[in-house]
């Protein structure tokens, strides 16, 4: 394994952490790269490898998910038994209630959705989010994103702890995300 | 004979409106119509033979009548009893009872539900056993359907419970003793006390006087003229012929050749 | 008894030999996966027919691409360099281009191999314990 | 690459960044991730063999392992003390395998592994404290198998821990617990906080920095993440209660707000010295804590 | 009446299960042990309902899957197939998910998550099993076997649970100085008392009862009994009684289900099932019945 | 107790590592090599792979010379660097089938198809110390070599595959068979275990443990904590083929030779319902570990009781406590200073002693 691949990996990976940690709160993937792909490939190579399975929900282009099988060795399987599903935007279009959402007796078994969307915002969103990570609440925004994936997320979040945890990269190698013990209020409903 | 069995399962309510036309025609006046009720018990473990206990036995009463019931031993009056009852379920036939509340229903085939509500609110039966309830003394084992039933309280139930007690001669100091230890005369008396005092509205006795004396007889005769005045309507299995007669308005028999 | 492969050979040969072998392998194969050490689950099925991992066994594995063949190893043992000459000798020998000298000294190194483990088989078949029927029996 | 190239690169001693493979990484990794978005929910993964032995960290190692970047400034302590001697070993391993520099400065930290201590300077929302934990299962105490206590939490029910609680509350007026207090994380799964003295439990209570929690024996990882509430078991009658230092300050510094180390002197007296050892330094050296 | 609990179709099998099973076990077949698959059907195609202060009987001998059946309805046991509906209770409406918008009926508490389920039953039941070391921890102060099911419903004052718990063990008739004390030091009817008390800690309608005298002395069993009527009637409460011994069915119940082999073969009134047994297996239990 | 709380703790460390490594390098005499450890003390290293899980000979008699002869610490010392590498594939699934035999017997039957190979074990020894050795060790083992190597072959030899003894059972249908799962065999190494573990868990979990702990375990279930009453139907020590896939072309090949060593135990029949059969358990390990695979085997049919009455039959109890690393590694850790738990716990006493005296 090539030394600075790693490196890179580890950066990216307290970066995603950095994130989780702090739902809502955006920031680069990478100082290095600032696109979609290139984000979504860093951040595949970080988490991805030959123990799990990978899935889209919406049309990811085929060459980029092919990219990211190969660079990193994970395996393509069904929505329902992925450990991460990529979706593009504007969102899954019903499909998140074939993705998994745990068990109660180990809720980690659900799967980590990640969005690709056009621009994330800090600030702008109509919603506002609160919950473990966030002091007080957060209004993030996130261009490009079917306003109405909200609503299936929140229902798929609503019987904590089980749930999925997303994360979101934009068109300019920013990640964001959302863990399932976020509440979100407001909205367009 | 009909075998037509029951589905004691059920928990549809059967019950006949007041304004169903044949019920209502056929038992107009009467509180207790009883048509063509069989019952046959069937013992599977004698290689499931079957033994008739009563056949197509008819008859009336009307509200504030007292019926006795004569026959030879063995015709089936306590059956007849048991089944209106439905601590026996009718093989054939019907028992239509006009409710106070719930207009006409047939005994038979209504609900286990309606039953019991019957039973907590309208029909009595006396046996001629006592059921005794370990740990309960004579008076509160008494006071406990007065409270129970009519919604009184305690203190009330028990002074009610005491005075019937007094009258069907029952001493004093037995009145928190339990009545497991009685005598089968004293027990008996105490078992009528119980049945009676929440005063249902119809009341089946099967044999209540079988084990008393004659000054005992006399005060339960006296017990039940009195709820007579009070309205109750009766029914009931005497095995003294001469008791029957004298304390009953009609007596139907049941067993006989038609 | 069952011939040995190459890779059991090269993993059980003396050093010697391997250092020799080396000097055979063509300095400019390619090595799309260089010589590595690593392990190899080992799964089993036991008498009931379950089969589970007994436990990892080290390994050495090398890929090697030369004259458009893809040569591979896997070599029980902690020394890459053996299975770099396994997957040597499997690509040349793809290509048609394997050494007569090379042939020579590992046929050599399998009779060795098969003769030691006839030793072993004879030393067990020693400890056989006889039983003879009793007569009527 | 070309067979000379390895052959020359052979004698080269071989080493991957930070020791364990990239298999193991993500692996912790992953856990991570599950772990901060369920706080205080222990997430099982495949705990690799470390050079330091089961119930000496090896849970902690594996994560900081799995997050270390070169440019870290790492601190490592153990019971308050950066000079313990676990903590000198582990902090040698990471030099060697990921080269990064070592401090006893907490707020130089960017990662802090600790064992049975949070720092008493507070952490910021840039700091990520790694906790070693040699029993994750806050239910051990009522309950020994496993099965039984993911049961527990997975139906939330509680009630035998709190028991205990009560229990020991009618039987002796205090609760025995002492260190591993049983905390509730955001308002759901009861947690072990790993073996930090009740002092520290009010810590983890909407802190600014994220936890880690490493079991490497026990295969867990678990996490509470920034601003997240984190109750310890209390009665509304018996509230929690930290260890009692009243009228005792530290002999070196004279801090009289920081957890006290009891030590025995030959003549048979006592003495106290602040446990966060980096701390008391740093007092001594005339810094002042906002 | 109104019904408060209704089940239809509670089936609980043991073993995988095949093509075989239904015709070779239940009560026609005298087993509930399929020959072929060698699944155990403790408990097949039960339906039943509890209306409001009604003591409804369970009877059949060991193996009948009664006590299975009341394992399921507590939740102690999941069940294969079926379902089960509580009516709409007060105690129940804070528990999120229960009852559908306009629904008398709560939704099929089978199918729900066992947090809720652990909900549930903390909120509308009591259960007292056969064997005390089932229902109470031994070595736990009876005082905190009471207090276990508040703390499950989130009572967080050590007082008033403490005060919850002498109420109930004052009515149980356990002396309040044994209050501390662990069950393990008690006899069978303490045992079963202190059981008693702790199934009705959390003012639950229904109250769940598993052979509860089963294996006590005569008097002591009277008691236990006499102790069950007597709160029956002043908490109102709704019971399934599941017992081998018909005079115990006979004391509690105004209705009675009688099961075989895992099946109901037989339901009605007590007394009709006492005097009038229908089915040959009733006939012959009551005909086994010591008087 | 303020042994950490100074400075000066590093140098201390790291004279104590030497210290260690000091005395373990002895005295006077000849430094110890590998290959003396790997052919001359080698039901050492097999037991140092087994409980490392991980078949690396070379290896293991490094780290048996490494930990001055602690298994426990050897085994550690292997899967620790276990750690750092990549694992590159999974085998084939290896039958024993083919197992190249060094010793194979039955107590089962007293002549077996393929026969009784006793093979290298201690078990027919006198166990006299030999204090004197009557022949100058080179000399003994030329001799050796001569009486088991030479002369002219046995008969019959050695078949290249023996039948299993269970398959005798089997065909007689005596034998209870398990619902083996169709599914992938669990990997504890990469999954966390869960409960009740599959078959396949609790095999490869034993396959690693540590031998005394499964003998202990076995012990008190074959002493009459349980019901098993086990007869070992066969004991198989011998060099199984590690067949490997080339990813390339998709054919099978042999990598190299596994030495293992595979119980079959026989238990008595038990469950109630259907017919009597026997039921079997199974052990197997890397190396030659005869005490261990017995082991295995007894625990592998307790741990299938279907109501589990002691210890030895309570899958919890004995897969979280068997294994060596992890016991003697938190064993250890009670060396570790843990004066903050402590004062923590001299707090909670005093105060309840504060509520005691109050009360009194």
């Amino acid at each position: 394994m090539n030394r600075n691949l790693t490196i890179e990996e580890h950066g990216a990976f307290r970066r995603i952490l950095d994130a989780i940690a702090h739902p809502g709160r955006i920031q680069k993937l990478s100082d290095k790269i600032s696109d979609l792909d290139g984000a979504a490939l860093l951040f595949s190579r970080t988490l991805l490898d030959p123990e799990t399975g990978f899935a889209v929900a919406s049309s990811v282009r085929s060459d980029l998910a092919s990219q990211i099988v190969r660079t990193s060795g994970c395996r393509l399987v069904d929505l329902e038994k992925a450990d991460f599903v990529f979706v593009a935007k504007p969102g899954t279009d019903g499909a998140l209630d074939r993705i998994r959402r745990g068990t109660p007796d180990w809720p980690d078994t659900s799967a980590t959705v990640v969005y690709l969307v056009e621009a994330l915002h800090e600030e702008g969103g109509d919603r506002s989010w609160s919950g473990p990570g966030i002091p007080g609440a957060r209004f993030p925004k996130a261009e490009g994103l079917d306003p109405r994936e909200w609503d299936l997320l929140s229902e798929a979040n609503s019987t904590y702890p089980l749930g999925v945890d997303c994360f979101f990269l934009d068109e300019h190698g920013q990640i964001m995300a959302m863990p399932r013990s976020t509440r979100m209020d407001g909205g367009t409903r | 004979m009909t075998t037509a069995p029951t589905t004691q399962t059920s928990v549809q309510p059967t019950a006949v409106p007041a304004s169903n036309s044949v019920a209502e025609t056929s038992s107009r006046g009467s509180m207790l119509t009883i048509r063509n009720l069989s019952k046959t018990f069937r013992l599977h473990m004698l290689g499931g033979v079957e033994l008739p206990a009563i056949s197509e036995v008819s008859f009336e009463v009307l509200p504030g009548e007292f019926v006795g019931l004569s026959g030879p031993s063995g015709a089936g009056k306590s059956t007849v009893l048991k089944c209106i009852h439905r601590t026996y379920l009718a093989t054939s036939g019907e028992i239509l009872y006009r409710s106070a509340h719930r207009g006409t229903v047939d005994l038979v085939s209504v609900a286990e539900g309606e039953i019991l509500e019957f039973r907590r609110t309208e029909i009595g039966f006396v046996s001629q056993f006592l059921r005794v309830i370990p740990r309960v003394g004579a008076q509160d084992l008494v006071a406990e359907p007065i409270r129970l039933r009519l919604g009184v309280d305690l203190e009330t139930a028990r002074l009610r419970a005491a005075s019937l007690l007094d009258r069907l001669g029952i001493p004093r100091k037995l009145f928190s003793a339990y009545p497991a230890t009685f005598s089968g005369g004293e027990q008996q008396r105490v078992n009528i006390a119980r049945a009676v005092a929440w005063e249902p509205r119809l009341l089946l006795l099967d044999e209540p006087t079988a084990s008393l004396d004659k000054r005992s007889v006399d005060a339960v005769v006296e017990l039940f003229a009195q709820l007579r005045e009070n309205g109750a309507t009766m029914v009931g299995v005497f095995h003294d012929p001469e008791l029957l007669e004298r304390i009953t308005d009609r007596v139907v028999r049941i067993g006989a050749e038609p | 008894m069952r011939e040995p492969s190459l890779c059991e050979v090269l993993s059980e040969c003396d050093e010697t030999l391997i250092v020799r072998l080396l000097e055979f392998v063509p300095e400019d194969m390619d090595l799309p996966r260089a010589p590595r050490d690593g392990v190899i689950l080992m799964t089993c099925r036991e008498g009931l027919n379950e089969t589970f991992h007994l436990g990892e066994v080290l390994v050495s594995e090398t890929l090697v691409r030369w004259r458009g063949v893809e040569g591979y190893a896997v070599v029980v043992g902690d020394d890459p360099r053996r299975s770099l000459v396994a997957a040597a000798i499997d690509a040349m020998r793809q290509a048609q281009a394997s050494p007569p000298d090379l042939e020579t000294l590992l046929s050599a190194a399998a009779d060795a191999l098969l003769a030691r483990r006839t030793e072993d088989a004879r030393a067990a078949a020693s400890t056989r314990v006889e039983f003879d029927l009793l007569p009527g029996a | 690459m070309r067979v000379r190239e390895w052959m020359d690169r052979e004698a080269a001693p071989r080493s991957t960044f930070a020791f364990l493979d990239d298999g193991a990484k993500k692996d912790v990794r992953r856990a991570l991730l599950k772990a901060v978005a369920i706080p205080g929910y222990q997430v099982p993964y495949g705990s690799r063999e470390m050079p330091l032995a089961r119930g000496w960290g090896t849970g902690g190692i594996q994560i900081t392992l799995s997050l270390l970047k070169p440019d870290d400034i790492v601190k490592v302590i153990d019971q308050g003390c950066d000079g313990s001697v676990n903590a000198v070993n582990i902090k040698k391993f990471y030099e060697r395998t990921a080269g990064v520099e070592i401090t006893t400065d907490t707020a130089l930290a960017t990662l802090v592994q600790t064992r049975h201590r949070i720092p008493e300077e507070p952490l910021t929302d840039r700091q990520i404290l790694v906790l070693q934990v040699p029993y994750p299962e806050a239910l051990r105490e009522v309950e020994p198998s496993e099965a039984q206590t993911r049961r527990m939490h997975a139906e939330a029910d509680y009630a035998r821990m709190w028991l205990h609680l009560y229990e020991d509350i009618v039987r002796f007026g205090e609760i025995r617990i002492s260190y591993r207090y049983p905390c509730t994380v955001n308002g759901r799964h009861v947690m072990d906080p790993s073996p930090i003295p009740r002092w520290d439990v009010p810590k983890l209570h909407m802190a600014d920095a994220l936890f880690l929690f490493g079991a490497g024996r026990e295969r867990r990882i678990y996490a509470i993440p920034p601003h997240t509430r984190v109750e310890p078991l209390e009665f509304e009658d018996h509230r929690f209660r930290v260890e009692d230092f009243s009228g005792k300050s530290c002999a070196r510094c004279g801090a009289t707000d920081t957890f006290l180390d009891e030590i025995l002197m030959p003549d048979g007296s006592q003495t106290h010295y602040c446990s966060d050892s980096g701390h008391c330094d740093k007092r001594r050296a005339g810094w002042k804590p906002c | 009446m109104e019904a408060l609990l209704r089940a239809h179709g509670i089936t609980r099998r043991y073993g995988p299960g095949c093509a075989l099973c239904l015709d070779s076990t239940g009560a026609d077949a005298g087993t509930n042990r399929c020959p072929t698959c060698g699944s155990v059907w403790a408990c097949r195609d039960v339906s039943l309902e509890l209306r409001a202060e009604e003591a409804l009987g369970i009877v059949g001998e060991s193996g009948s899957g009664k006590s299975t059946l009341v394992k399921l309805l507590h939740f102690d046991d999941p069940a294969t197939s079926g379902y089960l509906e509580l009516a709409r209770l007060r105690q129940l409406e804070g528990i999120g998910g229960i009852y559908a918008d306009g629904c008398d009926w709560s939704r099929d508490l089978f199918s729900m998550d066992r947090y809720r389920q652990r909900r549930v039953r903390d909120a509308s039941m009591g259960i007292v099993y056969q064997h005390p070391h089932l229902g109470l921890r031994m070595g736990v102060s009876s005082g905190g076997n009471v207090a276990e099911r508040l703390l499950s419903a989130g009572w967080r004052s050590i007082g008033a649970m403490r005060q919850r718990a002498s109420h109930l063990l004052e009515r149980t008739e356990i002396p309040l100085s044994r209050m501390d004390e662990p069950p393990r030091n008690f006899s069978g009817g303490m045992q079963q008392r202190v059981q008693i008390a702790k199934a009705l800690s959390g003012d639950p309608p229904i109250l769940l009862l598993d052979e509860v005298s089963t294996g006590l002395d005569l008097s002591v069993q009277a008691r236990v009994l006499d102790m069950i009527r007597t709160l029956r009637e002043e908490l109102r409460l709704s019971m399934v009684v599941v017992s081998h011994d018909l005079g115990v069915i006979h004391l509690l119940c105004q209705r009675t289900m009688v099961m075989k082999n895992g099946q109901v073969v037989e339901s009605g009134l007590t007394d009709q099932i006492l005097q009038d047994p229908q089915h040959g297996y009733t006939q012959l239990l009551v005909a086994s019945q010591l008087q | 107790m303020s042994y950490v709380a100074v400075q000066g703790g590093r140098e201390a460390i790291e004279r104590a590592c030497e210290a260690y490594e000091h005395r373990r390098s002895g005295r006077t005499s000849a430094p110890l090599e590998l290959d003396q450890i790997r052919e001359q003390l080698h039901l050492a290293v097999d037991r140092v792979m087994g409980e490392g899980g991980l078949y690396a000979p070379e290896h293991a008699s490094l780290a048996f010379r490494q930990a001055a002869g602690d298994t426990f610490e050897a085994a550690f010392l292997l899967r620790a660097h276990r750690a750092t590498l990549p694992r590159i594939a999974q085998s084939e699934v290896c039958s024993t089938g083919p197992m190249r035999v060094i010793r194979r017997i039955s107590s089962a039957f007293k002549e077996v198809p393929g026969g009784q190979i006793l093979g290298p074990t201690s078990d027919y020894t006198l166990r006299l110390l030999e204090l004197d050795p009557l022949e100058d060790p080179v000399e003994r083992r030329n001799h050796l070599r001569e009486r088991l190597f030479s002369g002219k072959e046995p008969e019959g030899g050695i078949p290249d595959e023996f039948p299993r003894v269970v398959e005798l059972l089997r065909r007689e249908g005596l034998v209870q068979e398990v619902t083996s799962s169709s599914e992938e065999p669990f990997d504890i190494t990469r999954r966390s275990m869960l409960y009740p573990a599959p078959r396949s868990a609790r095999l490869q979990s034993m396959a690693r443990a540590e031998t005394g702990a499964l003998l202990f375990l076995a012990y008190s279930s074959m002493r009459g904590y349980g019901d098993i009453h086990p007869t070992l139907a066969e004991l198989r020590v011998g060099y199984v083929p590690l067949t490997v896939t080339n990813p390339v072309t998709g054919r099978t090949f042999v990598a190299g030779e596994v030495l293992v060593t595979e119980a079959e135990v026989v238990s008595r029949f038990s469950e109630p319902g259907g017919e009597p059969r026997f039921h079997l358990g199974c052990g197997m390990c890397f190396g030659q570990n005869e005490l261990k695979a017995i082991s295995m085997g007894v625990l592998d049919r307790c741990l299938r009781s279907p109501s589990p009455s002691c210890p030895a039959e309570d899958q919890e109890f004995v897969l979280y406590h068997a294994d060596g690393i992890e016991s003697m590694g938190f064993a250890n850790h009670w060396k570790l200073p843990h004066y903050v738990d402590f004062l923590s716990d001299l707090d909670r006493l005093r105060k309840a002693r504060e509520v005691a005296h109050a009360r009194a």
